[in-house]
């Protein structure tokens, strides 16, 4: 099959998307002749114009406004936030309003938008650059939230989310642009709520999200060697999340590390290890573990990789898991 | 002659009339949730519109059917003025199944899209930004329609609302932005919010035009509306409109007062747009006293079957908890 | 001992130190005359004057902003937001600022800031206004947070937060305010990262976060009459946590349930459920619970009942937890 | 004589110089940092300031050593111009210990409080709500301090602008606010992004003088942000300053062009305020070119200088990697 990078599979979906329905419109900064702050639009100006691929000012707040009165005119709008650190500006929009306007209106309207945004991590540029937030909206109910980790997962699920009827939160990963994989040339969307089993193993299951997917699957192929059996989960989507399958991994398995880039305290791996104690409790050998961004601000230069979980950490701690119990 | 009475010789007698049964209708209702509330029957809190009843109905009668309308927690009266049905609007504010939003989103959520109302918020400010893009898709789509905007002197300090100005100037959205100065955001007056004396002037900065009228002048408020709003719908962009008006007694019905003087406080009944307008029509257009009195009774009669529309309807119940969370 | 309210120890405790402190500045919307949006402010206008208490335009994103300003420059502000529910208006100010810039600026500066605002619940005000939103903050590197739930704790963890050379956010709970309580006239200060024992017992820990607290001993008290020994944890502020009173009791008791009102799905509780089975998994006969909020939008009216949890839905869950192990 | 040669005529052949000095080194900073951007030496991406040098060094000339400055991420230039140590901030760009900020915060963090410069910010306009509390902290105080704030034409459309724009015009706050209007936030050119053609207009609205001027004439930059100084410390409340002048050719050292001409990105060399500055120099001021070469070998010498302290510094070690969480 042909293989096409993340952000070439992100570009795909909109532009089939924006071919089949010409009331999609794209807000953001950046996002006209320049293609997105990362290239992932690049040509969507050209095709469709400035009317539907809609450059604006430096108004992110406002900018989400807009997008949710697309969206309940009728319209659909996918709004993009350069990076996720700057997200707390518009979540007013998504959590006071995008993500409770159709309950508290008692289902007069809809809300059908979509909030692209990368999340960031060892890119060098510090604090304000460097963060993945998806507890806060996992935190907000009345959203759907997806973060795929391959190019067939993220064109298959920015499909899905543009045909929702409702506010969907999609999160990239600014060093899973430029990576590939196979994405066949067909149309295909893929359903949200469905987690993947990146790979079986039967000693211990990983719950892995985003860039840590890929990191997983390294410490698996390491610990393999030392005969100690891994299976990886992508959730690819923490709203709805497939609970399920993870509770039904860690009945196999026993054991459970979920590992995430963003902070450790109250991130998702907080959640998902509920969820399968919750789901599996008779089942656990060893207690849950969380291999996660440290609870800091995050330095500048090449002292980030401290901060952030990798396939070193993420073997170290299974080691000692299967050493627990 | 008054202003106001030279601003009304321009209206028909029928308008005219049609103005005040709509503003009265709108007193009455109010008055009645206030005493619904005093009785407990409101969920939460309510934010009477009583006294600004002149720049729901003014600058909503100048919209078409087709035109859209976003407005505030204090928008029952935009709601009523845009012909939202008033049993539906008093079933919501006492979270009955029969209300508009089915119950679940109480006096500060009305909503009605088959009138072209979608909707009140309790985010102050939130709005402004979601009703230009309401109207951004009408433009684009370019269906002639034009949104209508109301939002208070507060919501005129928040980022959400500056942001707006400068987009909907840039894109000359077809969206015309009533600010409702009543003189307070809860107790903080505008001369401790606002640098300016004149939150039209904010428009100056970005390019659009802006206006401040008053707003207890129905006429005055209906005629820049209109102007405004065909200003939009031929292309030319959007206007601010700041009416000039005075907030009922207190925030809400629940509200306590401490911030201000006994005279502030009735000062929405000096300037009360209803007798106001109430002598220009028996006055110039020589309207007899008994129709007036006819609409007043009608209006009483409106208020009080809504409330017992509303009473006699189920609170919304446990069946309807899960529902419309997502489409 | 003299009993106040809630409402009235958060005024005391601002009261004495603005006595002791020329340089603290109250910021916010309805805090002059009025007394703060609940009246927590009375009288501070009169006695400190409208320099020092400081009421403002609706801008609370600048708001903040200028908080931490204040606080750069050698004072220490402290800003009221009316209601939890508007925290998303600040967030960019406290997550991206506040609490990273003595980290990014290497020590630099110090930001003695103190953001309090109240979560809400049962008010019958809907969707946006009954939030109660400490995950978003607990997610946060580089904050305090406290969360009291009686005027001896509101008190004597306000005073602390006051003194603190760091930004603290400060939550409330708008039907606290009138509760009354023990609370001694002389000064003293409480310390951030120390639960409270609201109860002993040896069945089962429940933790329990400010209005729960409250249900909690309510169902204690009930479920006492069954032969259910329930101990209560209150752990006052949420950064730090005291994990280790947690861990310490679930050793204990073999059993957890953690209640909060706000919405389940990636609150507090879950992290509070993974500090606990990290420290005290082979002591666990059960799975740990939650009893919290449904994840999703709040209707206004009696029907918000449905979405909170209580002293009956918590009662019935350690029942249930009882029966199974 | 041209505007700048009627602008520097009321200047000292000293603090001319001075200006000249501070430009020269901070473009040869900037270079520098280009340079070893380009070596892989430079943590993520940096935010040359070039071209827009007269813009820090002419309005920071204005200030007192107790007044107080903040900026953005495209602030080196503001950061030396206040004084700031090249070492350290070439140190804390490379991400080494000797950084100003211990080399945690990198290109976009840079912060000295000894020199009155509490940092750069990588939030674009987070930072002047942030700078104008900095300055109602030193009106409480009545220290007679200012403070001045730099931002990008960008920023000038984010809420927490306008929110601050109100906020300093109600309360007088001693701020200078200062817009480098380089005409693009990163792709986006001025005209799709503003709705009036100058930013100084938007202070119209706000009841405070805004003020547009040449930002690559420097000795308009300085007479301008002195008499806005002047009226801030004697308590006439703020100014907004546009200084209207061109980027250099990318917004970052990493990031791609597609959006603007190749005579667009060059434009920033016809206006450049250094060569411009340099004809007034040798012209009426008569200043020899020897004096003038002579500095840029200093700046030069000491950028070279700065590289190889940073270079030769240790990388910020996990010994700091905990440290400055909490004060
Ligand atoms: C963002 C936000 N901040 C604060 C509040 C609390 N609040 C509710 S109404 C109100 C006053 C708003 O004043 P204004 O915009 O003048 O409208 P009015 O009530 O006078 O109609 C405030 C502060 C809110 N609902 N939303
Ligand atoms: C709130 C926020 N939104 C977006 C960005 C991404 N971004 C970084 S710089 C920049 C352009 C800012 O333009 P301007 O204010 O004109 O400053 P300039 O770069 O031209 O100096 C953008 C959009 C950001 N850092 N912060
Ligand atoms: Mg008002
Ligand atoms: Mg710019």
């Amino acid at each position: 099959m042909r293989e096409i990078t993340y952000s070439q599979a992100i570009n795909e979906a909109i532009r089939e998307e924006m071919r089949r329905d010409p009331d999609i419109v794209l807000l953001g900064q950046d996002i006209g002749v320049y293609g997105g702050t990362f290239g992932v639009y690049r040509g969507l100006c050209e095709e469709f114009g400035e009317d539907r691929v809609r450059d604006g000012p430096l108004s992110e707040a406002a900018t989400a406004g807009f997008g949710i009165g697309l969206a309940v005119a009728g319209m659909r709008a996918i709004v993009e936030i350069e990076f996720m650190d700057f997200s707390p500006l518009i979540l007013d929009a998504v959590a006071n309003q995008a993500s409770k306007m159709r309950y508290f209106f008692g289902g007069k309207v809809k809300v059908p938008l979509v909030l692209r945004m990368p999340s960031a991590s060892k890119l060098g540029l510090g604090a304000q650059h460097s963060q993945s937030l998806e507890s806060w909206f996992m935190h907000t109910p009345g959203l759907l939230i997806a973060m795929p980790s391959t190019p067939y997962d993220a064109k298959g699920l920015l499909k899905t989310a543009v045909r929702q009827d409702n506010p969907v939160i999609f999160i990239e990963h600014v060093r899973l642009y430029a990576t590939k994989g196979e994405v066949p040339g067909e149309e295909y969307r893929l359903p949200f709520g469905s987690a993947r089993i990146v790979r079986e193993g039967s000693d211990v299951t990983v719950v892995a999200i985003a860039m840590m997917v890929q990191e997983a699957v390294q410490a698996a192929g390491e610990l393999e060697k030392e005969g100690i059996s891994v299976e990886i989960i992508d959730p690819r989507t923490l709203a709805p999340l497939d609970g399920e399958t993870i509770v039904e991994s860690v009945k196999k398995t026993g054991r459970m590390v979920v590992t995430h880039e963003a902070y450790r305290t109250a991130g998702v791996g907080a959640e998902i290890g509920q969820v399968a104690l919750e789901g599996a409790f008779d089942y656990l050998v060893a207690p849950i573990r969380r291999v996660a961004g440290k609870d800091q601000p995050i330095p500048a230069g090449p002292l980030q990789d401290e901060v952030f979980p990798d396939r070193d950490k993420l073997a170290a701690a299974i080691r000692d898991l299967m050493e627990e119990g | 002659m008054t202003d106001e009475a030279q601003h009304a010789a321009a209206v028909s007698p029928e308008q005219a009339l049609g103005w005040y049964r709509q503003m009265v209708h709108i007193r009455k209702f109010e008055e009645k949730v206030v005493e619904l509330s005093g009785r407990g029957l409101v969920s939460g809190s309510t934010h009477p519109c009583i006294a600004q009843e002149a720049v729901s109905v003014g600058c909503i009668s100048a919209l078409n059917a087709e035109d859209l309308v976003l407005a505030t927690y204090r928008g029952h009266g935009t709601f009523l003025a845009r012909g939202g049905d008033p049993k539906a609007a008093m079933a919501e504010i006492l979270c009955r199944e029969t209300g508009c939003c089915k119950g679940k989103g109480g006096s500060m959520h009305l909503c009605d899209p088959d009138i072209g109302f979608l909707g009140t918020n309790a985010i102050v400010a939130a709005h402004i930004p979601i009703a230009s893009g309401v109207a951004l898709a009408n433009q684009l789509k370019k269906t002639n329609r034009v949104t209508l905007c109301l939002f208070g002197d507060g919501a005129s300090c928040e980022g959400a609302f500056y942001e707006t100005l400068n987009m909907v100037a840039l894109w000359k959205v077809p969206v015309v932005l009533v600010c409702e100065n009543n003189g307070y955001a809860i107790s903080v007056p505008v001369k401790k919010s606002l640098s300016v004396p004149e939150i039209a002037t904010r428009a100056q900065g970005f390019d659009m035009p802006g206006i401040s009228i008053d707003g207890n002048d129905i006429a005055e408020v209906y005629e820049t509306t209109r102007r405004a709003v065909e200003r939009a719908r031929e292309g030319g962009g959007p206007t601010l409109i700041e009416c000039r008006t005075v907030r009922w007694e207190r925030h809400s019905a629940l509200s306590a007062g401490f911030y201000e003087s006994r005279e502030e406080r009735k000062r929405w009944q000096v300037v009360d747009p209803i007798p106001r307008f109430r002598t220009v029509l028996t006055g110039q257009m020589a309207v007899q006293a008994s129709v007036l009195e006819e609409i007043e009774q009608e209006a009483e009669e409106a208020a009080e079957d809504a409330a017992e529309f509303a009473i006699r309807s189920p609170l919304t119940g446990t069946a309807q908890l899960e529902q419309d969370i997502f489409a």
